[in-house]
């Protein structure tokens, strides 16, 4: 399966200075790939620097907005959301400056 | 064309014919929003430009706070301060700057920064709120204030070449920012422009973008930016929408149940709850 | 952590040190920058905004083209000017607002506004040209001198709630203004601010957008909107991005043959190609 | 057939004041639909002032861009670029204020 992971708000500056990862994951005995799967999977594979500023327990850190094809993943289950083949996975750093 | 009976002036009229003369803007959306009031939370990189375009489109009343003065590294992105009023606090070097360009508005400055003990009483005076700041205490204080007083909230941030704008707090079922972020995030995942730095014109264009939020609120014209986070990639050139969630029945600001009300507010202990104080300190220059 | 050897003075350090700690900015994109020179044509709702935001940023040299004074319409959108300054020619009026903010850049006033004549003469002291005015005749004759010089062109314009912003000229490929409208609309076929009204911050972000393209350019970062038009639907509160077709090899700007060269582009009849004087004329206001 | 088709940057006044317009095509004898067709088809159907701004001869007037899903028509062959099932058509008027 197929999925484009985008990092933005500054969260790409840990995953390799790279925005936008088109990655393959591989089907494993037919457990489906949920965001929750594909969060951890992302520290393992792709990140690069600090990873405390990543995951805070099983899931991402307050303040990192996670999309499932441009929408709030408060819309579509949050952890538990089971991706499909061309979905876009964006995780989006909220800024406080101005 | 227009009806005999309205409340611009000849000098109204003509400062804002062009506004007049727009069909989906005219008179009447013209005259609320020279009935309307905004205050303006920070006068730097949001507010700049925010506050220099509401006073410029005729806002009635135009509040601004502040707490700090100008230096001269505000001044790459600050564009309503001078070099000549470096040391001068910004809220009044702001409000020399908007009545230089529109005396026809009314101008408050708030001096004493933006805190729990005053934050009621300032944001009552006004219909909506801007928030144009750069530390996540003042702005969850602000989120809260707004909730509790009933005020739409016209939310922006920029650090680096990101710029992200939201309206919080708008209409039955928008989300306030408590909602998105019922927990702070940790010190260490706020970048803030002094330690990461930020491109000058970034919140410029970001401060701009919320002055046209604002005038299409108090004007009653447009789809207003609500349940939506807009994201500028100025390195890319692109702007993005997203779709954020509603409110949260749990929120303990607008929720069923809140836990944060008018009384309780000024009592609430901001800085133990994000564990930042309310400041974007500038970093040594000495390395420099 | 900044190499020894570089030409920024220590003024120049602490006022763009929010640039200089960006890591995709940093020390040679500002070095780059401050070496670089940028002409506005038009000190107008788009000019204002650009002029400011380059000037905060640090470009070396800035050129301000003008030829009309301001006037109390113009002070809804065109917020580098005030109330004090009515009846002074704009690009005076908008230098000094630049000089105020930033006495490091160079600010060049050209006060016979843009011709055919001195198009060549005033255009070749740029590295970037920004347009920045509001009717289609100074647009190609703006277009044509760029072509001829090789300097690439930030183009924007904005009427009513709508925006659009592109880059012309720029690399192998993109195309020139020309080759989008090889030829010209009909009068009829322009709607100008004078007659249809402008939201004033509408200018506004596309003024501080076309800024952040020419920090871009001149500072060698990021993807300059070249071969892409960028729309702004202020009322929506959308931006969308549009591919553009390249180079058209029959272009008569930019094509393999092209027919306006450096020797015979001041004799071009630009008013006859389209039909309009170069002026946005205001309108009546007897119906007010 | 289905197709949206869009009016941007003060086009829209020209089409009863309405940006977006989702319109259904019918099949005539099996002639296709190029973008051609569609503009003598929005003239006849969806145009509600001065047709004298919207056409000159059998295309656009100057001064009007024409898209085929977000790309320049001029990338798809004009006025014969045929179109499919769920394509969007966008006129936009090039603003030239400032
Ligand atoms: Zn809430
Ligand atoms: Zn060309």
């Amino acid at each position: 399966m197929k999925v484009k992971l985008e990092f933005s708000g500054g969260m790409d500056l840990l995953f390799g200075n790279k925005k936008m990862h088109e990655v393959e994951l591989a089907e494993t005995n037919g457990k489906r790939w949920t965001v929750g799967r594909v969060i951890m999977w992302a520290r393992e594979n792709l990140l690069t620097e600090r990873p405390e500023l990543f995951m805070k327990g099983d899931s991402v850190r307050p303040g990192i907005l996670v999309l499932v094809n441009d929408c709030d993943w408060e819309l579509s289950g949050t952890l538990d959301c089971e991706l499909q083949d061309g979905d876009t996975v964006t995780f989006i750093s909220t800024l406080h400056g101005g | 064309s227009f009806a005999c009976s309205h409340s611009l002036s000849k000098e109204h009229v003509q400062r804002y014919s062009r506004h007049l003369l727009l069909p989906s803007f005219g008179l009447s959306a013209q005259e609320r929003l020279c009935q309307g009031s905004v205050l303006i939370v920070g006068c730097g990189g949001l507010g700049s430009p925010a506050a220099l375009y509401l006073a410029a489109s005729g806002v009635g009343t135009l509040g601004l706070v502040d707490h700090d003065v100008v230096d001269l590294s505000n001044l790459h992105r600050q564009i309503i301060h001078t070099e000549a009023r470096v040391g001068v606090h910004k809220a009044t070097s702001a409000a020399q700057a908007c009545a230089a360009l529109n005396s026809l508005v009314k101008v408050n400055t708030h001096m004493d920064g933006f805190n729990p003990a005053n934050a009621l009483e300032i944001v009552r005076g006004y219909d909506v709120v801007l928030d144009a700041t750069d530390n996540p205490t003042t702005r969850y204080l602000i989120n809260d204030a707004c909730v509790v007083l009933g005020k739409p909230l016209v939310s922006a941030a920029a650090v680096g070449t990101d710029g992200q704008l939201t309206v919080y707090n708008y209409g039955e079922d928008a989300p306030c920012y408590r909602c998105l972020f019922p927990e702070s995030p940790a010190p260490e995942n706020c970048s803030r422009c002094a330690d990461a730095g930020v491109l000058g014109p970034v919140p410029g264009a970001m401060g701009v973008l919320q002055a046209v939020e604002v005038v299409k609120l108090l004007g009653g014209v447009g789809d207003v930016l609500a349940k939506k986070l807009l994201i500028f990639d100025a390195l890319a050139g692109r702007f993005t929408t997203v779709r954020l969630r509603g409110k949260r029945t749990e929120c303990v600001a607008c929720g069923l149940c809140p836990s944060i009300t008018r009384e309780n507010l000024a009592a609430y202990d901001y800085v133990a709850f994000t564990g930042q104080a309310p400041t974007d300190a500038a970093p040594s220059l000495s390395v420099l």
